[in-house]
Parts: C-alpha cells; structure tokens; sequence
C-alpha cells in the first residue's frame, strides 16, 4: 500500500525509542512485508578542539524540507517496490546519545528494504534544508556539515 | 514589487536577522545582483559557504520577480 | 567496545518491538554512536499452491549454530569498525507478521553501521543451521529454502 | 567406536530419527561411506538436498573416527 499523501516528517526534539517499537509494531498486521530496513541518526558527542558537543540543535527551511522529504519518498517509492516507508527528524534540542532521524522501509523481500533505506538516508543528507548548531559544554557553538 | 529574503543557520547568525521583505529595484532583479546585495550589506556572509534557492527550489542564477521567496541556505546537516 | 564474548541468538518464539525499542535505549549513553542500522526479518503470509503460510516452525542444530553466529560477528567486527553489533533470532513459532530476526549495528559513521549490518544478514541467511517449517492453514507444511 | 548422527528439518521428517548412535563398522569410516549407509537406510533422505557437518563443520568427504558428531543439514532457511 502506497501512501502518497504528503506526511510531516518533522518532530519537536529527539525521537523516543518507544515511537519505533510502535511503527514497527503498526505493520505486523501487513502480512505480505518480509523485511524491514532501519537507519538511526544518534548525535555523537565529538570533541572538537578539546570541547564537548552536548548537543545539536536543529532548525530547518521547514516548507522546502517537507517538500524535499516528500519528493524523495516519492522517487524512492517509484525506484523501489517497498510496501512502506516512514521518515521522521527532529527539530529543536537533541542531546548527545538521542536520536534525531529515524528512516524506516518495508518490503517483501530484504534487498529492497535494505536499498530503499540506503536511499532515502543519502538523500536526505544531501537534498533536505536542515542546519545543525553544535552545542558545546562551554556554550559556545558550531554549525555542523554532513560529510 | 519586492521579494522575501530569508536566512537560515550560519548565515542568519552572521546577517543578524532570519527573514527580510526588499524592494525589487534595491537588490536588483537577478540572483546575482541578489547575492552582490546582500555580501554588501552583511559583510560576514561573504566567509560562509551557501547555496540559494527562489521559491524553495534551489538555482545559480536567473531572474527575480515581485513576490518571490528567496532563501540563504548554508551547508546541510540533516540526520 | 567490542564485545567478544559469545552471545546467545536464540529466543523462544517472536521478537517483541519493545526489545527493539529497549535495544535503542540501551545504546543512548554509549555517545561516540552516531548511526545505527537494523535489519528485521518479519514472517510473511506467502500464498503457496492457494494455500496461505500461518507461521513458520524454526528449529536448529543449536550448538553450530551459535558457533556460526559468533564466527559471524567476529568476522563482522574485524572487517567493520563497529561500536556494537547484536543479533537476535527465534526459535518455535513465529507468526507471520511477527518477527523472526533482528539484526542491529552501531558505529561513528552510516556507512560502517549499514554496510555491516547488511554483511551480517547475508551471512546468517547462507551460513546458520537453521530451518523453517511453513505451517499452512489447512495444517499441511512444507519446508522453506532461503534464496 | 561409535558415531552420533543428527538429522534435521526435511531431514529428520523422511528418517523419522532426530539423532542416532552408530558402530563405525556398521556405516564405513568415511563421509562417502556414511552418505551411502543413510540413503539405503532412509530411502526417501534420497530426494532431498542436504550438506554435512562433522563436529559442526560443513565438510564434503573425509573420514570419521570414534566419537564424532555428524549432521545431516537440509537448505537453510534462516532470517
């Protein structure tokens, strides 16, 4: 089952643990999935000149955001036979050992899952308007870069 | 006729302000004289990388008309 | 921190989300993290000959099991740098849209964490002494083949 | 001078057997031999396709000696 309706990937703050056990657990009842794919982003605390990132806050050109997520689940819907595909991202403050993204696909059989996932990840990194301000312990900042 | 300027991250910390309203003929009517306008005014952007995009698409040039949005985005860090 | 230790991969009957969720929690304080992928096996309701797959029975040659499963791991943490590596998979019946397998990887950086998460699923499929038991609904079986 | 035999899935379903103890004598002291003892024993082990494992390694042909655990494993069908 396709859903095309545009769905809001952002979320205020980090995402809790329990919200992917619950979208894992909304698909039991689609009985012709044979394989999910999951990717996490966890804010790492790098040490950058001796200082400790805390955490990251994100903000984003949210209209061009939600539209760039969109077009990716839509070209990764016509490049890949998934029976679903979720995205979701923080906004706001995300601690250290949080998580802020969370790309979650299913399909019948594993490979497309798994490459689907793969997509939609190295997509969002390069296509989607969202900046990270590095916090540091000392309340300076950084504005990080995806490599 | 104007347009809308917006500044996201590193770039509104360095102009001091996230969204600004033009009048056409001050900025001039393409990207580039846009982009020339601005590092004018904010000295500092000049020192950032960034990409521009009209309308929430990205673009390297062409021309600006009355109510378009046009964004500052630096460099990406989603996920 | 790797850890060496054999780890027994092994439970009775479907995976719980929640021990996925607890998983992911449990990985918050290490913060040098910053991807995790996961690979979840989920039995589907094939329709074999018009007859429709109800659960899949596994069993194993536990003992060469675990051993392969270990290989697999060690193997996987010296060719991937690694933060973690786990591995959960059942034993009895599973039904289908329940989950079989669980494969979850944690490194720096996406690509360590999804490459060898994607290794690790490969090779349990090709390598681990496990068999599956298609339990139709007309109590008839027949045996799955991995491809 | 005994060998332990373990069948498994598809396997132990046309043996009948999940695991049986044999004399060395009895079946040969080699893999090949011992193949040959299982398929006239359990002629319906014939249509399947199975590797097998000595001491819980995969192993094509070889010999046995006393005290080695050989398993009959059909196509795997993990994850």
């Amino acid at each position: 089952m396709k859903n095309k309706e545009p769905k809001k990937v952002f979320m205020a703050g980090p995402i809790p643990p329990e919200k992917i056990a619950k979208s894992i657990a909304n698909h039991q009842s689609k009985t012709n999935i044979g394989a999910h794919s999951i990717f996490l982003g966890q804010v790492r605390a790098d040490e950058i000149d001796g200082k400790k990132v805390n955490a990251i806050e994100y903000s984003a050109y949210e209209e061009m955001a939600e539209k760039a997520f969109h077009e990716i689940r839509e070209s990764a819907f016509s490049q890949f036979d998934m029976t679903c595909c979720h995205i979701y991202h923080s906004l706001g403050t995300v601690k250290a050992g949080e998580l802020c993204l969370f790309v979650f696909t299913s399909s019948a059989h594993r490979k497309v899952a798994i490459e689907a996932c793969n997509y939609l990840v190295e997509e969002i990194k390069a296509k989607v308007p969202v900046f990270g301000k590095e916090l540091f312990e000392d309340e300076s900042h950084q504005w990080k870069v995806n490599q | 006729m104007s347009i809308t300027i917006k500044y996201f991250g590193a770039i509104a910390e360095a102009t001091g302000v996230t969204e600004e309203k033009v009048a056409l003929e001050e900025v001039g009517n393409s990207i580039e004289e846009l982009r020339s306008y601005c590092l004018t005014k904010y000295g500092d952007v000049g020192d950032l990388s960034f990409q521009v995009a009209v309308n929430q698409s990205l673009t390297t040039s062409g021309s600006l008309k009355d109510g378009d949005e046009v964004a500052f985005l630096p460099p990406f860090a989603g996920g």
